[in-house]
C-alpha cells in the first residue's frame, strides 16, 4: 500500500530520535574541545625530531644525513648540516625545517630514517596566524625528547630504545676493540701538533652502523657546544645516543 | 457629490485606464490585462450599488459580483492559454504579428 | 469615511495607470495585482468581506500567476519582458479614447441623480450569502460552474503541447 | 482561577488600554493584539528554529546546537546577530526594487494570516465571518513574494525556483481548499472560532469531538497536511529551495537579514498553516479531556500546534524530496480526487448524523470504506510499476 | 518495465527562455561554450536555458560542473567539465621514487585511499617480480573490503543526500563509516590517507586486538544494513525518483569501458575479483549482484549488495587469516629499480576498476605512470544516462555514478 515504505522510514527515524537520548551508540558525538578521544598508538599527523638528554639542540639524534629530505614525496623537508669553523660538516643539523603546509604526513621520513631521529608527532591541533612563515616548523619546533616520544607511543618507543641500546653495544665492543688495535697509533698520533679531534673518531667512524652516512671524521668534540655525553661517547659513529635511560 | 456617485467615478476611471491599456498596448498579456482591470471596475459599481443603491438587503449586487469574479477568472485563464498557444506558432505575442487564422 | 475611499480610490488608479504605462511587463502585472488588491480594500471598505477576499483569492492569487506564468512562457529572453515602446499614433489615440469614455461617464455619473439608500452598512453574513448561492440562485451558481469547468479544460486544452512526446500529465 | 487564568491576556489587555482615553481603545487594543502576536510567534520562531535543529540533530544521531548559552538556548540571537552584521549584498544585474520588496512582503503575508486564528477562547485577533476565505487570501499571496524574489534575483537557479514555486502553489492550493471544505460543511460556518467552538464536548469525558477522530476529518486532515508542508515549502517538497539542484533557489543571491527574513516566514507561515490545521481539525484550543480544561486553552493551542510542528519536523528528518513532475502528479492524480470523495463523505457523515446504535457502526464502516477505498486504489496507480526488486548474481 | 524510456516531462513545458547573461565563464570551456543556446538541435520546441551547475554547487562532489541546456527543466544536452582539482598527480609520479609515489594513490580517491594503494603496490610487485606474503595478501583483502564498505557508506549518503533528504541518511551511513576509520585509523595512523600498503607486502601487522575488534564490527555491520534498508530502500519517494532514471544499456556501459557496480547493475557480470582472481580472492566464497535495469535504483541496490557480499568476505577472511610475517623481509621498496618493462595492475576497487600502468627504465622512477581511474571513465556516460532526465535527476544520476573528483582530475 503507498505510504508503507514511508512509515517504515518514520518508524527508523524515530528509533533514532529515541535512541539518541539514551544509546551512546546512536549519540556517537564527541564534544571535541572538553572532551577528547584517546588517539591510537599509531595515530600520526607532523613529523617531529627526538632528541636524547636535556638539551634539545645538541641531543638531536639527527645526523643531517638528508636521506628523509630525498626520499620526502612532498619534498617538504630542507635541511642544512651544521660546519665546524673550518667548513668540514658536523653531523647536526643546521637548519632543518619542515613546511607542514606541504607535508602531508605520509610517514616515509619515518620509515627511511637510518637513526632513528625523526617520528611522527600527535599534535593535531597546528594554526597559525602566518600561512608562510608560520607553517615552517623549525629545528627547535621540531625537537621533542625521548621522553615525549615515549608518551605518545609507548611501545614503539620501547622497541626503538632497545634496538638502539642493543647497536650503541655493538658499537661500543666494535669500538674498545678498535681502540685496542689502534692503541699504539692513537699515541703517535696524540704526539703530532695536531687538534683534538680529527684522530681518534677517524678510526671509529669505518664501522658505522649506517651504511649511508657520509662518513666523515670530526663528531662532536670541535663543535662549539660540546656536551658531556657526546664528547665522552665521541668515537661511536651510530650517532650520540645515550643508553636507554627514559622508558 | 454623494458617496455613491464618488465610488462611480473612481470607478468609471478604473473603467477607462483599462480601456486605454487595451487599446494602446500591443502585448498581448497587457491587452488582457486591460480588460480584466475593465471587468473589476464594472464589479466595483454592483458593490457600489448594492452598498449605497436603494435596496441593499436584496444582496444581488454581491451575487452579481462574486459570479463576476468566476467568470473573470475563467477569461483570464482561457485568454492567458490563448496567448500561450499563440506564442508557440507565431514566437511572438504581439497582436500585430498575431494576424492569421492558421499557423 | 470619504477619504478611505478617497485614498484607496488614488491607491487603485494610480497603480493601474502607473502598470499600464510600464515598458517592463513584469512590473506592470506586479502592480496590477497592487491595484486589484486595492480593488479588495474597496469591497472591505464597502462592507463586502466575502466579495473581498474572493477577490485577493482569485486575482491575487490564481489570475496573477496565470499571468505571470504566461508571461514567463512567451518570452526567448530576459530582455523580451522589456516590451517595445507602442507607436505615438496608438497611443495618442488610445487616450483620446479613454479620456472621452471618461469624460463621458464622469459627466453621466455626477449628472444623474441617483437613488441612495439608508447610510449603515447593509448586514450580510456568508451564512446569508451561502443560502441565496444555494437557493433561489442555485441555477447562476450551477451555471458559473459549468462555465468555469469549460474554461479550464478549455484552456487546458489549449496550452497542452502536441508534440506527443509528453506525457499527458 | 482557571477562569482569571482564561482570560489573563484578556485582563492585561483591558489594564493597558485603560490608560488611554475612550476614543482610542480600539486602536491601542489592535496594536496591542499586533505586538502580542508580533512578541509571541517572533520568539516562538526564535524558538522554533532552534527546536527544529535541536530535533533534527537527534533524528541524525547528534546533539544539535548547544554551545550558545546553556543548551544552545541563546542559539537564535546569535543567527539574528549574525544575520544583522553580515553585508547585505545585492546582485548588480538584480531588479533592485523587487529584490528588496520580496522579502518584506513575504514576511508581511506571514504574518498577516495569523490574524484570524483563535488562539484561546477569547484569543482571537479578529473574529471575521469569512475567517477561512481570509486566511486563504492572504496565504496565497505569500507565494507571490517568493516569485518576486526569484526573479529579481536575476539567477538562472532562483529563477527555474519561481517557476517551482507557482507550480507548486497552483496545484496545492486546491487539495488545501478541498480539505478544508467538508470541515465548513459540517460546522456549517466560515468562522474559525465557531469552527472551534463546533467540535467542543467529549464523549465520556475523555473522546473530544474533534473532527480529526472521524473518518472524513482525518482524511481531510491528512490532505490538509499533506498539502500544507507543500505550500510551506518544506521538505519533502522543498522543490523551490532544493538545496541539491537549484542550491538555494530563490534565496540564491539574498544574504544577510533579508536572507532571516525568508528563513522567518517559512516558519511564520508553518506556524499559521498548522495553526489552522490544529484549528480545524484537532479542536483548536479544546482541551482533550473534560478533566484537563483548567489548563488555560491557549497552553492547549501552543501544546497542539507544537505537537504538530514537531511531526513535521520529523518528516523533514525522514523523507527525500519529490520530483516537480511526480509533485504536481501527486496534486492532482491524488489530494485532488482523494479530496473530493473526502468532500462526498463528509456529506454522507452529515446526512447520516442521526444514526444511532448499531448504525452508528454501519455509519464509521462506510465512511472509512469511502476513504480508504480510493486510497488504495488511487495510491496502487499512482505507485504502478514501482516496487523494490529482488536481484540476481552472477555465476 | 524493461527499457521504456520514462518520460518524466514536468508540467512546465519550455520555460524559462534562456538569458542573455552568461554568469560563468570556464577557464577550461571551450569558446563556443557561453555561444547561443539556440545551436543547440532542439528536438522538442520552446527555448532553451542553459545553467552551469558547478564547480560551485551543492550536489556536483566536488568541483566538477555540468553545463546543462535545459527546456523547461528537462535536459536536452549536458557537457561535463572537469579538470579544476587537477594536480599533475601522472607526472608526479614519473618525477618521484616508487615508494614515494604510494602516499599520493591515497589521494586520488580519496574516499579509498587503501585501494588505491593495493592496486599500485600490486602493479609495482608486477614490474618488479616481487610476491607479497600469503598474511599480507589477506590482510590487504581485510582492508580492501572493508574500504569497500566505508566508500559504499559514503556513496549511499550522498545520494540520498542528493535525493533531497536532509542530511539524515547521510550521518546515519557517516555513523557507521566513522567506526571503520577509527579502525583504519588505529591500524595505519591516519583516517584516510593511509600510505599502506608496501611492495611485498602491508606496512604494519594488524594486532589480534585490532583484530577482534574489527571482526566485531563487521559481524554487527549486516544489523546496520537492514535498518538502512528499513528507512529507505523501500521508500516511495526513493522508488519513484530512481527506479527508471539514468537508463545504462549494457552494450553502451561495455563500449564505454564502464566498470564496477555502474556496470553491474546494467546486468553485466564482471568483477575483476572474479576475472582476474588476484590476491586470494579466489579462495573466497562470494557473489556478484547484478541488475537487470541499469537505473539508478539498481546503482544504489548495487552498492547495498555489495557491502553485504563483502561482509561475507571479510567474515571468511578473519577465519583463514594465516600467521606469517606480514612483509616479505626481502621485499625492497626504498631505491628500488625494477629491470626496464611495463606493467598493469588492477583490482576492482569500489567505484570500478582501478589501474596502475607503469614502465620502468630501469631508474628508480617510473618512465611512465599512468592511472585507470574508475570513475572517470564511468563518468563518460553522463550525458546519455541524463538526456531527457530533468535536472533534479541530473544531480542523482551524478551521484549514483559515485564521483570522485580527486580521482577524475587526478
Amino acid at each position: 500500500m503507498l505510504g508503507s515504505g514511508i512509515i517504515k522510514g518514520l518508524a527508523v527515524t524515530a528509533k533514532n530520535f529515541v535512541g539518541s537520548f539514551h544509546d551512546p551508540e546512536r549519540l556517537p558525538t564527541v564534544e571535541y574541545p572538553e572532551k577528547r578521544l584517546t588517539l591510537p598508538e599509531a595515530y600520526r599527523s607532523f613529523p617531529f625530531l627526538v632528541f636524547d638528554g636535556e638539551n634539545a639542540i645538541d641531543g638531536l639524534r639527527c645526523v643531517a644525513c638528508k636521506m628523509c629530505e630525498n626520499e620526502c614525496p612532498p619534498q617538504c623537508i630542507y635541511i642544512i648540516p651544521e660546519r665546524d669553523e673550518k667548513g668540514r660538516p658536523v653531523k647536526k643539523p643546521k637548519v632543518f625545517d619542515i613546511d607542514l603546509s606541504v607535508c602531508m604526513g605520509c610517514q616515509i621520513c619515518v620509515e627511511v630514517c637510518p637513526f632513528d631521529s625523526i617520528k611522527m608527532d600527535q599534535v593535531f591541533e597546528v594554526a597559525a596566524t602566518n600561512r608562510f612563515e608560520g607553517l615552517i616548523a623549525h629545528r627547535e619546533m621540531l625537537a621533542k625528547s625521548n621522553t615525549y616520544y615515549h608518551q605518545i607511543r609507548p611501545t614503539e618507543a620501547a622497541e626503538v630504545d632497545t634496538r638502539l641500546a642493543e647497536e650503541k653495544r655493538l658499537a661500543e665492543e666494535k669500538a674498545k676493540a678498535a681502540a685496542a688495535a689502534k692503541a699504539a697509533a692513537a699515541a703517535k698520533a696524540a704526539a703530532a701538533p695536531k687538534p683534538v679531534a680529527t684522530t681518534a673518531p677517524a678510526s671509529a667512524t669505518a664501522p658505522a652502523a649506517a651504511p649511508a652516512s657520509p662518513a666523515k671524521p670530526a663528531v662532536a668534540a670541535p663543535s662549539p657546544s660540546p656536551s658531556s655525553s657526546s664528547s665522552a661517547a665521541a668515537p661511536m659513529a651510530a650517532a650520540p645516543k645515550p643508553p636507554a635511560t627514559t622508558p | 457629490m454623494t458617496t455613491l456617485q464618488l465610488c462611480l467615478v473612481i470607478s468609471s476611471l478604473l473603467f477607462c485606464i483599462g480601456l486605454v491599456g487595451a487599446l494602446s498596448r500591443s502585448h498581448t498579456i497587457l491587452v488582457l490585462l486591460g480588460i480584466e482591470l475593465m471587468l473589476n471596475a464594472a464589479n466595483m459599481n454592483f458593490i457600489a450599488f448594492w452598498r449605497f443603491g436603494a435596496s441593499p438587503t436584496a444582496a444581488t449586487g454581491v451575487l452579481f459580483a462574486i459570479f463576476s469574479i468566476a467568470v473573470a477568472a475563467a477569461e483570464a485563464a482561457v485568454g492567458l492559454a490563448l496567448v500561450i498557444a499563440v506564442y508557440r506558432h507565431q514566437k511572438s505575442v504581439r497582436l500585430e504579428e498575431a494576424n492569421r487564422l492558421k499557423g | 469615511m470619504n477619504l478611505i475611499l478617497v485614498l484607496i480610490g488614488g491607491l487603485m488608479l494610480t497603480a493601474a495607470a502607473v502598470a499600464m504605462s510600464l515598458r517592463n511587463i513584469i512590473h506592470s502585472a506586479l502592480l496590477l495585482i497592487g491595484s486589484w488588491l486595492g480593488v479588495s480594500f474597496f469591497y472591505l471598505w464597502a462592507g463586502a468581506e466575502f466579495v473581498a477576499f474572493a477577490q485577493v483569492l482569485v486575482y491575487v492569487g490564481a489570475v496573477s500567476m496565470v499571468v505571470l506564468f504566461a508571461v514567463l512562457l512567451t518570452r526567448r529572453d530576459r530582455q523580451d519582458v522589456v516590451v517595445a515602446p507602442e507607436t505615438r499614433t496608438r497611443a495618442i489615440s488610445a487616450l483620446l479614447v479613454g479620456g472621452s469614455v471618461a469624460g463621458l461617464l464622469v459627466s453621466a455619473v455626477l449628472g444623474t441623480p441617483l437613488a441612495t439608500g439608508p447610510a449603515e452598512t447593509p448586514t450580510l453574513t456568508v451564512k446569508d450569502l451561502g443560502t441565496l448561492l444555494a437557493g433561489p440562485q442555485a441555477a447562476g451558481l450551477l451555471i458559473a460552474g459549468v462555465i468555469l469547468t469549460v474554461a479550464l479544460l478549455g484552456a487546458v486544452v489549449l496550452a497542452a503541447t502536441d508534440s506527443g512526446k509528453e506525457d499527458a500529465s | 482561577m482557571t477562569a482569571t487564568l482564561e482570560r489573563l491576556p484578556l485582563l492585561v489587555r483591558d489594564w493597558i488600554t485603560g490608560f488611554f482615553p475612550e476614543p482610542v481603545r480600539w486602536l491601542v487594543s489592535g496594536l496591542l493584539a499586533i505586538v502580542a502576536i508580533l512578541a509571541v510567534f517572533g520568539l516562538y520562531f526564535a524558538y522554533l528554529t532552534l527546536a527544529e535543529r535541536k530535533f533534527l540533530g537527534r533524528f541524525q544521531n547528534r546533539p544539535g546546537p548547544n554551545r550558545t548559552g546553556p543548551f544552545g538556548l541563546l542559539q537564535p540571537f546569535a543567527d539574528a546577530v549574525k544575520a544583522l552584521t553580515k553585508e547585505d549584498i545585492v546582485p548588480q544585474a538584480a531588479d533592485k526594487l523587487l529584490h528588496f520588496l520580496a522579502p518584506c512582503l513575504v514576511v508581511a503575508f506571514g504574518l498577516i494570516s495569523f490574524a484570524v486564528i483563535p488562539f484561546g477562547r477569547y484569543l482571537i485577533p479578529v473574529d471575521l465571518d469569512a475567517a477561512v476565505l481570509y486566511f486563504f487570501a492572504a496565504g496565497v499571496s505569500s507565494e507571490l513574494a517568493l516569485f518576486m524574489a526569484g526573479w529579481a534575483s536575476h539567477n538562472k537557479y532562483s529563477m527555474i525556483s519561481a517557476m517551482r514555486a507557482l507550480a507548486q502553489l497552483i496545484s496545492y492550493e486546491l487539495p488545501l481548499l478541498l480539505a478544508v471544505v467538508p470541515v465548513i460543511m459540517l460546522s456549517g460556518t466560515l468562522s474559525t472560532s465557531k469552527i472551534v467552538v463546533a467540535q467542543g464536548g467529549w464523549t465520556f469525558g475523555i473522546i473530544p469531538h474533534w473532527n480529526v477522530l472521524t473518518p472524513w476529518g482525518f482524511a481531510g486532515f491528512f490532505i490538509f497536511m499533506i498539502a500544507a508542508v507543500a505550500e510551506t515549502n518544506r521538505s519533502p517538497f522543498d522543490l523551490p529551495e532544493a538545496e541539491s539542484e537549484l542550491i538555494a533557489g530563490h534565496l540564491t543571491e539574498y544574504s544577510g537579514f533579508k536572507y532571516a527574513l525568508f528563513f522567518m516566514a517559512e516558519y511564520f507561515g508553518m506556524s499559521a498553516l498548522c495553526g489552522l490545521g490544529v484549528t480545524l481539525f484537532l479542536g483548536g484550543w479544546q482541551a482533550p479531556i473534560d478533566i484537563l480544561q483548567v489548563v488555560p486553552s491557549y497552553v492547549w493551542f501552543m501544546v497542539k500546534l507544537s505537537c504538530v510542528i514537531f511531526c513535521l519536523m520529523w518528516v523533514r528528518a525522514t523523507l527525500l524530496r519529490l520530483r516537480i513532475d511526480q509533485l504536481t502528479r501527486l496534486a492532482w492524480k491524488f489530494l485532488v480526487p482523494l479530496g473530493l470523495i473526502n468532500l462526498g463523505n463528509a456529506a454522507f457523515w452529515h446526512l447520516s448524523a442521526d444514526w444511532s446504535g448499531p448504525l452508528q457502526i454501519v455509519r464509521w464502516a462506510i465512511s472509512a470504506a469511502v476513504i480508504v477505498i480510493p486510497f488504495v486504489l488511487i495510491g496502487r496507480t499512482l505507485s504502478s510499476g514501482l516496487a523494490p526488486r529482488t536481484y540476481r548474481y552472477a555465476t | 518495465m524493461q527499457n521504456e524510456p520514462t518520460s518524466s516531462a514536468p508540467g512546465l513545458a519550455g520555460t524559462p527562455a534562456n538569458s542573455s547573461f552568461d554568469i560563468l565563464h570556464s577557464p577550461l570551456g571551450s569558446p563556443q561554450q557561453g555561444a547561443s543556446v539556440r545551436e543547440v538541435n532542439d528536438p522538442f520546441h520552446g527555448d532553451l536555458l542553459e545553467v552551469s551547475m558547478g564547480p560551485h554547487h551543492p550536489s556536483t562532489h566536488g568541483v566538477f560542473r555540468m553545463v546543462a541546456t535545459l527546456d523547461g527543466e528537462i535536459i536536452v544536452k549536458l557537457k561535463p567539465v572537469f579538470g579544476y582539482l587537477h594536480r599533475n598527480h601522472e607526472k608526479l609520479g614519473e618525477n618521484t621514487t616508487y615508494l614515494a609515489s604510494m602516499p599520493y594513490t591515497d589521494r586520488l580517491d580519496y574516499l579509498a585511499g587503501m585501494t588505491n594503494n593495493w592496486a599500485y603496490a600490486l602493479a609495482v610487485e608486477k614490474l618488479s617480480g616481487q610476491v607479497a606474503t600469503e598474511r599480507a595478501e589477506y590482510v590487504r583483502v581485510i582492508v580492501g573490503e572493508m574500504m569497500r564498505i566505508v566508500n559504499h557508506c559514503c556513496l549511499v549518503g550522498f545520494l540520498f543526500n542528493d535525493l533531497g533528504t536532509s542530511f539524515t541518511p547521510l550521518l546515519y551511513a557517516f555513523r557507521e563509516r566513522e567506526k571503520f576509520l577509527d579502525l583504519f585509523e588505529e591500524l595505519t595512523g591516519t583516517r584516510m590517507m593511509y600510505n599502506y600498503q608496501r611492495f611485498g607486502g602491508c606496512r604494519v601487522d594488524p594486532t589480534p586486538e585490532w583484530l577482534a575488534k574489527a571482526k566485531a564490527l563487521i559481524d554487527g555491520f549486516p544489523r546496520f544494513l537492514d535498518e538502512y534498508e528499513q528507512f529507505l530502500t523501500g521508500n516511495e519517494i526513493m522508488l519513484a525518483r530512481t527506479q527508471g532514471v539514468g537508463r545504462l544499456s549494457p552494450e553502451l556501459a561495455i563500449n564505454a569501458g564502464i566498470t564496477g557496480p555502474v556496470l553491474r547493475a546494467t546486468g553485466v557480470g564482471y568483477d575483476i575479483r572474479k576475472v582476474d582472481g588476484y590476491g586470494v580472492y579466489p579462495r573466497f566464497d562470494f557473489r556478484v549482484p547484478i541488475g537487470d535495469h541499469g537505473d539508478t535504483y539498481d546503482r544504489y541496490m548495487m552498492r547495498i549488495l555489495e557491502m553485504r557480499e563483502s561482509v561475507k568476505i571479510l567474515q571468511q577472511a578473519f577465519r583463514d587469516l594465516p600467521a606469517g610475517p606480514i612483509i616479505d623481509p626481502k621485499a625492497k621498496n626504498r631505491g628500488l629499480r625494477p629491470k626496464a618493462g611495463e606493467a598493469y595492475g588492477r583490482i576492482e576497487g569500489p567505484k570500478g576498476e582501478i589501474g596502475f600502468y607503469l614502465i620502468s627504465d630501469g631508474s628508480t622512477n617510473p618512465y611512465r605512470y599512468r592511472v585507470r581511474p574508475p570513475s572517470f571513465i564511468n563518468l563518460t556516460v553522463l550525458e546519455d544516462m541524463c538526456l531527457g532526465h530533468s535536472v533534479a535527476d541530473a544531480v542523482v544520476i551524478l551521484g549514483s555514478i559515485d564521483i570522485v573528483l580527486g580521482e577524475v582530475d587526478r
